[in-house]
């Protein structure tokens, strides 16, 4: 029973339990077809996800992922005329410069990123106004072509989708078989630690910063392209959706803890549930509430075992109520 | 016994005179904001102006008073607030509308707003993430206002209200009043009460806190119920003055509040601000927004330039903040 | 060509106000210990940053085997063949051993698997002594010295020939002091050059050959062990003979104020009971482990106490009380970790001294500015502190001063009992002399002490009753006129062959 | 041959707001005049929108036809025409796509928003005449930036005003706010109105409650409205808004409801359902009666949007496809 202890095996666990009750419960959940969907949907979470948590392992939250996301959808949808490729490397390659610069400046003044990125993430939300002219902007009917090729279904996949499994692999690998992966685990659990023991401080947090935006550009660029349109105010929700996969998946928003099959686990149960109530038609309060309840029932876990002090609590009147009866 | 050093304080160290440079500051910055304002339009250093800003800072304004609170006290903030000030106006309404008098359905309403504040406040207290927590009651309050009026706004008939909402003395707007009246109760809870001391020892030390006997549960709770407590207050408001509450557009609030919060200059970790500084920051990014407002910017640059703004600002702050010797 | 490994000239370095160095020269030699000693404050650790290259010195020059070198980052640090484990523990606790040592900057190509680590890393774990060690479990589960050798396993792996150990013994047991020691020494023997820095001056003697000491940012010419005494170094460090390290004991005692009656915890599974008198100081002798901090921590009310009564003044206090309540029936205590919950680094000193008499400072929950001025006042006077520096954040007052103001806030509750763990820990030879003069006071003025120490010079000196402790266990009560140190020393490490 | 029975789906946004709530019930309301199964699935956002239509493609179920609200503009184009190619027949409301997209859906059923912002235009220039006033400068108060029906709206408003103005009559600020209620017209006008105070005379939103909230902050800086300045948002919403019409602070409106949007583009599913066939052009519907199912719908079918001079009668008297003005203009 012991590996039920493990915080990876409870939140497969719980992944499990979540498809067996919609899959009961929900017409056509249990379908290839759903899975593809359900995958195909969690494509532009899982990769934002990904980013996102390689940040949130250096211990920094990147809050302007949403706004790169959708400069990154206005190029690609602008670009689209050059072919899939040209577009999306004209999307990353600014958004990975951005968070290159980003990092180094956080790493260099030794900010908060969350203070740093609040204006980054307006600031760079106004660009997207500025470049689109505050307009949405729509994919060529002629370039359509590349909104099917980037949904072909393969088996129960789709290319968007092969490639989110691809980046949350690399992504694994890098972290755990490589001195920056390593670099990015030290400075995230034990920044002062690591500063003591020479891991250099800026290279990982460049990185990573650059891995935040780059991916965020890389999936706003392809769900841009496979939706056929670039809105300047789209990818709102994206941060909260891949903070609340991450947690889910139990990356630690103190960073230094976490792994990318977590966040796969995290992205798959977040999706199941909405995909779940989109089929049954709920309303969108609905999502709100089960997200919010998914939420707090993680805490529930984080909170029943360790040194919290609820269980400090729960040991204190377990010994006054044994002392009593003894008396 | 005691070791004898030749050291004389020296100025740039002493905290009183680096708070001191710090208004200096922030004043500098506004008188150089309204120079520039005033230059380019007119309009702009009108006192009729001066109002709209003030009155334009206030919803948000009040918020953060609230919101200092959890900052301070080094729980981070909330992202529930929004959600808070919605589902306060949707209550409220819901409640009037069932026939109660306004009387009642107000002190109904803070009843719950404090319980829920203090719920996510006892979560908090008992370890678990504050964002994280908030963020779920933040969902599960959208969701269950969303379920009680199935998306409907809901209009509220009262001449009270319609006060409460639209009403002014000496010419300024019930909404400054009380934007101005939070500001004074925050600075005064903070600088002069015991809670206001223990939230910044909680902030500065949580460890130390507690082994100093600071109650720091209960420290939580109280500051999760004031920023409820500021919310609710927001969302009053907000329904009172077109006579209806509604269930969306507070997407924005938790933002703004805590640029008003983090422009301020008040310490994300805790321990080091103050609620007059959030006051500050909120009247700062209002008249920022009114001067880009003012000469008809788009949308667009006006959003970059306010995002520029706040990075600028808040390293400005943190550089100064390290300089006084961390 | 010469033996200096490391020479530097008129090196200076200020933060802001504070000349941190000022016109420092250094020798390091091939082979040698070189003891780096001082006050706190002194400079020790600026100067080793400087080496590390986390410091850039305004002025002065360095030279490395004859060769100027340009130091300023930790890559040319590194490129010099420096490597230096710094004062605060370095390693990382989520990773492994191996990775730890193979992360600041030490060579590792290819894919960093778990075997490959295990194998590269094997040599220099067993170089310290750690070669049994499953090099990929997290070294947060590891002990204490254990960590620290890690660290000293990392300097090796960089192949470096000019080692800085900055207090690498300031949390360790006397018997993995011992450990460390032995190492120390044969590096030195295999030709690394090796700066030391330490507090405990009695270590000075056993493995370092030359003593360079700083006092006030300026440096003092390197002197030979051999033509130093205890006495010389401490006058060199605080610039005059210290007549007096321990107080004049206590002629008598009141009735008894704190009294534990089989007292466990989960830390301390053993029975306790204890019983201190007012005006009397009792010292809890034990090894890092050994129990003497649960022991305050039980008192305190910090760890849950599951079975047993404790009293103070005759009032028992309730079944598995908190912090808050012990607070309340006057017991004050300070853990061994200023930093972690003793001071507030960031708050001004006067209300780090108000905090733990809140309800005293604000009457009806209002703030009272007089009462506040009044006891930082008071507090100032009775402990010392400059009361000039009442405004100022504590982080950036010395150690010595910080100690002082973690103990002063419990006067504002006129506590009973004061509980005190490692009174002195990482605390300079003078400031030390006057903490405990200043505890001495206290118990004179009628507070039942009991503190907590590894230091056996420390217990031996200050205490009225002596606890030895061993592995959760009372070995046994002494007067100190009964014992002497070597018997201590014999109790809190190996008790078994003594006690009947 | 209209099929007995089967499902209608539609994809729009979250019925939390009431414009889309409404829209909902209107097409729910026809699905169920004939029989069928009707869902309505929500999504904030048009990738989730997206996912959802590609959900229901993917796990195979059919129905016998779709109704779609695309979140932003014009931005549904892959979903469309993956509808299309999956041949389940599809009408569009609330944003009308371009002629270029023609061949990614049937029909398309409900507002022209360009036809709005020249009702306003109208409404506007009446009302000045009624009161005797020479309309000067205005100021224009929108919506979020980047919200193509309300740009929709403004080029109708401008041009319109063009027409009537050759020589024109200058917009001294258009600001976009930060929603479509009245608390949002309130936050820009209370900002904009002092600062042009006395420089303009008329004030376009680009709907009612947008309109209102701008003329409340006017108010407050001693303006009467109808008076000193005219306001006109051309969408009549609610309760608020209605009985400012009634009071003359508006100058009239028009009756935009999301309900017969709703049930326009179901009217015009039904009408292809039936007939199987498309007239390539496009018509204003007729506020009399809902269009004929056994004629094939237009490509474009626009919606009545029928002006209300202000008074009361005006709002009881009016009536569309069986529908007093009263109940169209309470939605919100
Ligand atoms: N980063 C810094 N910013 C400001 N002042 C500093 C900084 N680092 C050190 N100082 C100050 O410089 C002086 C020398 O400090 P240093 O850490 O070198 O002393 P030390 O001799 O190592 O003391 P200890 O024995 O307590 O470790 C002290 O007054 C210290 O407070
Ligand atoms: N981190 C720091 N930042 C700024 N100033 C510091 C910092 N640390 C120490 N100082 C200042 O540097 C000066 C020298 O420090 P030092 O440690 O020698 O103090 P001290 O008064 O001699 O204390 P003690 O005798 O207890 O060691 C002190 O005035 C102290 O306030
Ligand atoms: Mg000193
Ligand atoms: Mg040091």
């Amino acid at each position: 029973m012991k590996f039920l202890q493990n915080p990876l095996v409870q939140r497969l666990v719980l992944l499990v339990v979540v498809y067996a009750i919609l899959a009961l419960t929900v017409p056509f959940f249990a379908t290839s077809g759903n899975a593809y969907a359900v995958l195909e949907a969690s494509a532009l979470l899982g990769i934002v996800a990904a980013g996102l948590a390689v940040n949130m392992l250096t211990g920094e939250l990147d809050l302007s992922v949403g706004s790169v996301a959708a400069c990154a959808g206005l190029v690609a949808i602008m670009m689209s005329q050059h072919g899939i490729y040209i577009a999306v490397i004209a999307a990353v390659i600014p958004a990975v410069l951005y968070g290159m610069l980003q990092g180094y400046c956080i790493a260099r003044l030794q900010i908060s990123s969350l203070v740093f990125t609040l204006g980054t993430f307006i600031g760079v939300r106004g660009l997207a106004y500025v470049i689109s002219d505050e307009r949405t902007l729509t994919l060529a009917l002629s370039n359509l072509s590349i909104s099917m090729s980037l949904r072909e279904r393969i088996l129960i996949f789709s290319p968007f989708s092969l490639l989110m499994i691809g980046v949350l692999i690399i992504a694994g690998l890098l972290l755990r078989y490589t001195r920056v992966g390593r670099e990015i685990f030290a400075i995230g659990g034990a920044r002062k630690e690591s500063r003591a023991a020479g891991v250099p401080q800026v290279r990982p947090l460049v990185i990573s910063f650059a891995t935040s935006a780059g991916l965020a550009a890389l999936a706003g660029a392809l769900a841009s392209m496979r939706g056929g349109s670039a809105a300047p105010g789209g990818y709102e929700t994206v941060l909260l959706g891949a903070v609340t996969a991450a947690l889910i998946g139990g990356v630690s928003l103190y960073g230094g803890r976490g792994s990318m099959i977590g966040v796969f686990i995290g992205v798959l149960t977040l999706q199941f549930l909405l995909s779940g109530l989109q089929l049954l038609g709920a309303p969108n309060w609905a999502a709100n509430l089960t997200t919010g309840l998914i939420l707090l029932a993680f805490l529930g876990i984080d909170l029943a075992h360790g040194s919290s002090p609820v269980a400090t609590a729960l040991h204190r009147s377990r010994v006054r109520r044994r002392s009593s009866n003894t008396a | 016994m005691m070791t004898e050093t030749g050291y004389t304080p020296t100025p740039s160290k002493s905290p009183a005179s680096s708070k001191v440079m710090r208004w200096v500051y922030i004043i500098g910055a506004f008188i150089v904001l309204a120079a520039i304002g005033g230059f380019f339009n007119r309009a702009f250093l009108t006192p009729e102006n001066g109002l709209a800003i003030l009155r334009a800072a206030a919803m948000s304004g009040m918020v953060a008073m609230g919101a200092t609170f959890i900052t301070l006290s080094g729980r981070f903030f909330s992202l529930a607030l929004g959600q808070t000030a919605m589902f306060a106006g949707v209550l409220m309404a819901v409640l009037m509308s069932a026939g109660l008098p306004f009387g009642i359905a107000v002190v109904l309403t803070f009843a719950v707003i404090i319980l829920l504040g203090a719920l996510q406040g006892g979560i908090i207290a008992m370890g678990a993430n504050p964002i994280v927590t908030t963020l779920g009651a933040g969902a599960i309050l959208a969701g269950l206002a969303g379920l009680a009026t199935g998306g409907k706004n809901v209009p509220i008939e009262s001449a009270v209200v319609e006060w409460i909402g639209n009403g002014r003395i000496i010419g300024v707007p019930t909404q400054t009043w009380a934007f101005l009246f939070s500001v004074a109760v925050a600075w005064w809870v903070i600088n002069k009460t015991r809670l206001g001391r223990e939230t910044i020892l909680m902030g500065a030390n949580r460890a130390t806190a507690e082994a100093s006997g600071v109650n720091v549960a209960l420290i939580t709770i109280l500051v999760f119920i004031i920023a409820s407590i500021a919310a609710g207050m927001m969302g009053i408001f907000e329904a009172a003055q077109f006579n209806k509450a509604r269930v969306m557009g507070f997407d924005a609030v938790d933002f703004n509040v805590i640029a008003a919060v983090l422009i301020g200059g008040t310490a994300i970790q805790g321990g080091r601000g103050s609620p007059l500084q959030s006051a500050l920051g909120a009247v700062f990014i209002a008249t920022v927004q009114n001067y880009m407002l003012l000469l008809a910017w788009s949308a667009g640059v006006r959003t970059v330039i306010t995002g520029a703004l706040i990075v600028v600002i808040v390293v400005g702050f943190h550089i100064a903040g390290k300089r006084k010797g961390a | 060509m010469s033996n200096v490994a490391l020479e530097m000239k008129g090196i200076s370095k200020a933060f802001g106000a504070v000349q941190a160095l000022d016109n420092v020269d250094f020798e390091l030699r091939r082979g040698e210990v070189m003891a780096l000693l001082g006050e706190n404050g002194a400079g020790k650790s600026t100067l080793v940053k400087v080496l590390a290259g986390l410091h850039v010195p305004e002025t002065g020059s360095i030279k490395i085997d004859g060769k100027p070198f340009n130091l300023g980052t930790t890559q040319l640090s590194h490129a010099a063949g420096i490597a230096v484990a710094e004062q605060e523990l370095s390693v990382i606790g989520t990773l492994s051993a191996a990775e730890n040592i193979f992360l600041g900057g030490v060579p590792f190509s290819g894919p960093w698997t778990r075997k490959r680590l295990a194998e590269k890393a094997k040599p220099y774990l067993e170089a310290v002594g750690l070669g049994h060690l499953d090099s990929s479990v997290p070294v947060e589960r590891l002990a204490v010295a254990e960590r620290q050798l890690i660290e000293i396993a990392r300097l090796l792996a960089t192949n470096a020939r000019i080692l800085i150990l900055d207090e690498p013994t300031a949390a360790l047991n006397d018997s993995d002091i011992e450990r460390v020691k032995a190492l120390v020494t044969k590096l030195a023997r295999e030709g690394h050059s090796i700066i030391y820095v330490t507090h405990r001056l009695g270590e000075v003697f056993e493995i370092a050959d030359r003593i360079t000491t700083l006092r006030g940012g300026r440096s003092n010419p390197p002197e030979n062990v051999s033509d130093m005494t205890l006495a010389k170094v401490i006058e060199r460090m605080i610039g005059r003979p210290l007549e007096e390290m321990f107080p004049p004991r206590a002629s008598g005692f009141g009735e008894a104020a704190l009294d534990l009656r089989n007292v466990t915890t989960k830390a301390l599974p053993l029975m306790q009971n204890l019983k201190v008198r007012a005006g009397e100081i009792v010292g809890l002798a034990g090894q890092v482990g050994s129990g003497t901090e649960s022991l305050l921590r039980a008192i305190a009310g910090a760890d849950i106490v599951e079975t047993g009564s404790i009293s103070v003044d005759g009032r028992r206090l309730p079944k598995a009380h908190k912090l808050s309540t012990a607070m309340k029936y006057g017991i004050g205590y300070c853990s061994s970790d200023r930093k972690l919950d003793g001071v507030f680094a960031d708050l001004a000193v006067s209300t780090n001294m108000v905090a733990p008499s809140m309800r005293q400072v604000t009457p009806r929950f209002i703030v009272n500015r007089r009462r506040i001025r009044d006891l930082t006042g008071r507090i100032s006077g009775q402990m010392a502190i400059d009361p000039k520096r009442a405004e100022y954040r504590v982080g950036a007052l010395s150690g010595g001063n910080q100690q002082k103001v973690a103990l002063g806030k419990w006067l504002g509750i006129s506590p009973r009992v004061l509980l005190v763990a490692e009174p002195t820990r990482g605390v300079d030879v003078g400031a030390r002399a006057e903490i405990y003069g200043h505890l001495r006071r206290l118990a004179d003025e009628g507070m039942a002490i009991v503190f907590s120490s590894s230091d056996i010079d420390e217990v031996h000196g200050l205490a009225d009753t002596i606890i030895t402790m061993y592995r959760g266990r009372q070995v046994r009560t002494v007067k100190p006129a009964d014992v002497g140190n070597h018997d201590l020393l014999r109790d809190i490490t190996h008790p078994e062959e003594e006690v009947a | 041959e209209l099929p007995g029975e089967g499902s209608i789906v539609m994809f729009g946004q979250s019925r939390e707001n009431p414009y889309f709530g409404q829209n909902a019930v209107g097409a729910g309301d026809v699905a169920a005049e004939f029989g069928w199964d009707f869902t309505y699935v929500e999504s904030s956002t048009q990738e989730a929108q997206d996912a959802a239509i590609q959900q229901l493609l993917a796990t195979g179920q059919k129905p016998i036809g779709i109704v779609l609200n695309p979140i932003s503009g014009a931005a549904a184009v892959a979903s469309e025409l993956a509808i299309t190619q999956a041949g389940i027949p599809m009408v569009i409301l609330n944003q009308v796509p371009s002629k270029e997209q023609a061949d990614l859906f049937i029909a398309y059923g409900g507002v022209s928003d360009y036809l709005s912002g020249q009702n306003a235009a109208q409404l506007l220039v009446a009302g000045a005449e009624k009161a005797g006033i020479e309309l000067g400068n205005g100021l224009v108060v929108n919506t979020v930036a980047g919200h193509s029906a309300a740009q929709e709206r403004v080029a109708g408003f401008l041009d319109e005003m063009a027409r009537s103005f050759p020589e024109g009559s200058e917009i001294l600020a258009d600001v976009t706010s930060g929603g479509f209620l009245e608390n949002e017209g309130y936050a820009v006008g209370s900002q904009i109105i002092p600062a042009n105070a006395g420089q303009f005379n008329w004030v376009y939103g680009v709907n009612d409650a947008l309109a209102y909230g701008a003329m409340t902050a006017a108010k407050e800086n001693g303006i009467v409205p109808g008076e000193d300045v005219l306001f006109v948002g051309g969408t009549c919403m609610n309760a608020t808004t209605n009985a400012a019409v009634q009071a003359g602070e508006l100058v009239g409106t028009s009756v935009q409801a999301p309900y017969i949007e709703g049930a326009a583009a179901m009217y015009a599913l039904v009408a292809y359902l039936n007939t199987g066939e498309v007239i390539n052009d496009e018509r204003n519907l007729s506020s009399d009666a809902p269009p004929s199912i056994d004629e094939p719908p237009y490509k474009w079918n626009y919606m009545p949007n029928t002006m209300l001079d202000g008074s009361p009668e005006s709002y009881t008297e009016t009536v569309i496809w069986g529908k007093t003005a009263q109940e169209l203009c309470n939605y919100n």
